[in-house]
């Protein structure tokens, strides 16, 4: 019985870290975005709300607790409430396996680790369809097709880059991808981390990405119709998912919880991860405040056209150069350089290519449209 | 009757009690999400027989891929999104030849003389396995390859199928 | 010890009461004073027109298919990353050769134009 | 052992399932509810081939092959289905079987 009850309060602490670490995270974003737009944030001026008004988070999570929940008319009500908890179960569901720290730190070390993570993230699209089509709107529509379509695209690069550790590592147990990692395969298969941080932001719906909830063209996409707490839930969601995505990328290219003195303190591990994670959230932040939002089309061309593509490309180079220096029986450091050569190469090689064709494609549309500025679509992205 | 027992038949009676709501919903879509909670149903109990792989598989293809896809197909052709039920006859001649099936196939399983246990503790390297399997000529490497190609068919032919003309 | 997948299901749960709890917590904290101008369908302010449970273009489809092909071959890849340490460099040119046959497939397609959005 | 629960039981889940689908596919006059009750089939298929691998012999791999094959079949034949349902939709506006008089030409 003992140990049944350590098992769950294991789960149930695991389970609320990454509310409490969001409530910290939507404040920092929020001030970081500020900050580059010229604005001061979050402050104190109407209520204190601690130092730098730090549980500003904690004030709006009160507020909208006690907002009327509205369902409209013709919605489908069953549906249109259990979106809202499928979204948030299954950001948290991810977090049975993210290791914190070397041992002890993680509520179950799955054998199927990695591939927990890809199956558990390939459930969020299907809330996404259920917000959009019981909420009976046609933005909410449109916003759940474009989930679909972009968000689930994404998960192929995704996946296969994901293959590139797990194949070095020869595990798909997260704690043994980390024990792989002497050199950070970030360090290792650049292009790899690459295409995984770009496929992850296209599936975490941020922008220059941020098509499913693009606020100036459908409202708010998907969840245009929801209101207080499940307006909140999605939101909260949101930004659980950015943060697992951050924690996953540092779990699986930048080294988990592996730093100096890990071995001497064990807990230092949670701090190393913690703050590689915390940088990788704030790429994402830089991203959502300074890029620009695409369209459709060229969303899905990117990935289907050149992210699928470069993805397959890095997974087979790296699968052959690797065994190719294994069977001549290499020091492990000249592995690591010959893979990071080889990775750079096909870098170099995917953008002579993509240049190549771009300018291909710009001389082709001012041929045919001369009095147009080029790379207009034929018609309105719906 | 044991944890195990009972957390297979719970699981049994999820999986079955959502499958019977996909033949007989009235909204094609609920059909659709019931589907989906069925296959859920199954992803638990290949958990139940530890084999973690297929269930991952379950969600990963069928769950985000194939059950996703209906979803798209139910809400792209919006004309039948409430379908007429079947008639009273139709219905009956079709549970007829189903009871009737399930209770042949029942009556057979339970004749066979079929293990009551598992037959060996899992060992870990299983999936490895299998992929050394999937590669090795005197293993599956035709089913592998095949696959492959059959992939590719269906790439092709149902985005031809399927494309704007 | 308990079992690994017992302690996956037991997350699983825990997971959807914290999905659970805060909108129920809502809705019994919320004031519920409903009207029918409140639950109008929102239309960018405009009234609402027509249904919304309409037709629409075939194409999105066209990009789940890809996933779905996409996804089954990557899922059977996870076996095989897995055994790469045992693999000789034939078994590894096989795998090579699933994956190329299948990118042979997504470029037919692109040169015919079919992934270009209508 | 995790669960020790004889393997008639997972045949029987397995054979109610078929059962089910084989309803849903006599039953429905709607396309997309037959493709349905299709990969429900399928999947108590699956479900059997999974309880025999694990019952009979766990050390080996052949039924998960077959499994994982099968699955692999599914996914393509929803896929293909549904892309002609589709094609059949943009030519004849309609997903019901009986209303379908393509080859009447």
């Amino acid at each position: 019985m003992d140990v049944v009850l350590r098992t769950l309060l294991g789960a149930l602490g695991m389970a609320l870290v990454p509310l409490v670490a969001v409530v910290f995270l939507i404040w920092e974003s929020r001030k970081v975005i500020a900050r580059m737009q010229d604005r001061l944030g979050p402050t104190n001026a109407g209520t204190y709300a601690g130092p730098f008004a730090l549980f500003q988070t904690v004030a709006d999570g009160i507020k909208i607790l006690t907002k009327e929940l509205i369902i409209p008319q013709g919605a489908d009500r069953g549906v249109f409430i259990a979106a809202p908890i499928v979204v948030v179960t299954v950001a948290i569901a991810v977090w049975a396996v993210i290791p914190l720290g070397p041992s002890g730190l993680q509520v179950v070390d799955l054998d199927v680790g990695a591939f927990y993570v890809v199956a558990i993230s390939s459930l969020a699209p299907f809330s996404m369809i259920m917000a959009g089509w019981s909420s009976r709107n046609k933005y909410a529509e449109v916003g759940a097709f474009r989930a679909v379509s972009q968000i689930i695209g994404y998960e192929i690069p995704q996946v296969l880059s994901l293959l590139v550790p797990v194949l070095l590592s020869g595990s798909l147990r997260l704690q043994q991808i980390i024990q792989a990692q002497s050199v950070p395969f970030g360090a290792v298969v650049p292009l790899a981390a690459l295409t995984y941080f770009l496929a992850s932001v296209a599936e975490l719906g941020r922008l220059p990405f941020e098509l499913a909830e693009a606020d100036s063209e459908i409202v708010a996409g998907y969840f245009t119709e929801y209101s207080g707490m499940m307006f909140g839930a999605f939101y909260l969601a949101d930004f659980i998912n950015n943060f697992t995505a951050s924690i996953v990328f540092s779990v699986l290219f930048l080294g988990g919880w592996r730093g100096p003195w890990v071995d001497q303190v064990p807990l230092l591990g949670t701090f190393w991860l913690l703050l590689k994670a915390f940088m990788v959230f704030n790429v994402l932040v830089l991203f959502w405040a300074a890029m620009p939002r695409l369209r459709i089309d060229q969303v899905l061309a990117f990935n289907w056209k050149f992210l699928a593509p470069l993805s397959i490309a890095t997974l087979i180079v790296t699968a052959l150069v690797d065994k190719m220096l294994t069977a001549m029986a290499v020091e492990p450091w000249a592995r690591s350089a010959g893979l990071l050569v080889a990775n750079l190469l096909l870098g170099v090689a995917a953008l002579v290519f993509l240049s190549i064709v771009g300018r291909r494609f710009t001389r082709r549309d001012t041929l045919r449209r001369p009095g147009l500025p080029t790379g207009l679509p034929d018609s309105d992205a719906a | 009757m044991s944890v195990g027992q009972l957390t297979f038949l719970a699981f049994a009676a999820f999986t079955l009690g959502a499958a019977v709501r996909v033949v007989t919903h009235r909204l094609v879509f609920h059909a659709a999400l019931w589907l989906i909670a069925s296959f859920f149903g199954i992803a638990a109990v290949y958990l139940l027989l530890e084999s973690p792989f297929m269930a991952g598989v379950q969600l990963f293809i069928y769950i985000g891929g194939v059950a996703v896809l209906t979803a798209i197909a139910v809400m792209v052709t919006k004309g039948m999104m409430r379908r007429d039920l079947p008639t009273m006859a139709n219905v009956r001649s079709s549970a007829l030849v189903a009871v009737s099936l399930f209770l042949v196939m029942s009556w057979t399983i339970l004749q066979m003389p079929l293990p009551e246990a598992p037959a060996s503790p899992v060992f870990e390297e299983g999936l490895a396995m299998l992929g050394m399997a999937l590669v090795d000529p005197r293993g599956y490497l035709l089913p592998f390859e095949v696959v492959s190609l059959m992939l590719l068919i269906v790439l092709i032919g149902a985005l031809y199928v399927a494309r704007e003309r | 010890m308990v079992h690994p997948y017992a302690v996956v299901g037991l997350f699983l749960a825990i997971a959807l009461v914290i999905g659970v709890v805060p909108i129920a917590l809502a809705w019994l904290l919320s004031p519920k004073k409903l009207n029918p101008r409140k639950t109008q369908v929102y239309e960018s302010g405009n009234p609402t027109f027509g249904e919304a449970w309409i037709e629409y273009k075939p194409q999105y489809y066209l990009y789940g298919l890809a996933y779905v092909v996409f996804g089954v071959e990557v899922a059977l890849l996870f076996p095989w990353a897995l055994a790469y340490d045992q693999l000789a460099l034939f078994a590894v040119v096989e795998a090579v050769i699933f994956l190329l046959i299948l990118g042979l497939g997504l470029a037919y397609v692109w040169r015919k134009g079919w992934l270009a959005w209508m | 052992m995790f669960v020790a629960v004889p393997l008639s039981w997972y045949l029987l889940l397995g054979a109610a399932l078929f059962c089910v689908g084989v309803y849903g596919v006599l039953a429905n006059r709607n396309l997309i509810l037959i493709i349905m009750s299709i990969e429900l089939m399928l999947n108590a298929v699956v479900l059997n081939l999974v309880a025999f691998a694990r019952y009979i012999e766990p050390a080996r791999v052949t039924g998960k092959t077959f499994a994982i094959v099968v699955y692999a079949t599914a996914a393509a034949e929803a896929a293909l289905g549904l892309a002609l349902v589709i094609a059949i939709w943009r030519a004849e506006n309609t997903v019901a079987v009986d209303e379908m008089d393509l080859l009447q030409g």
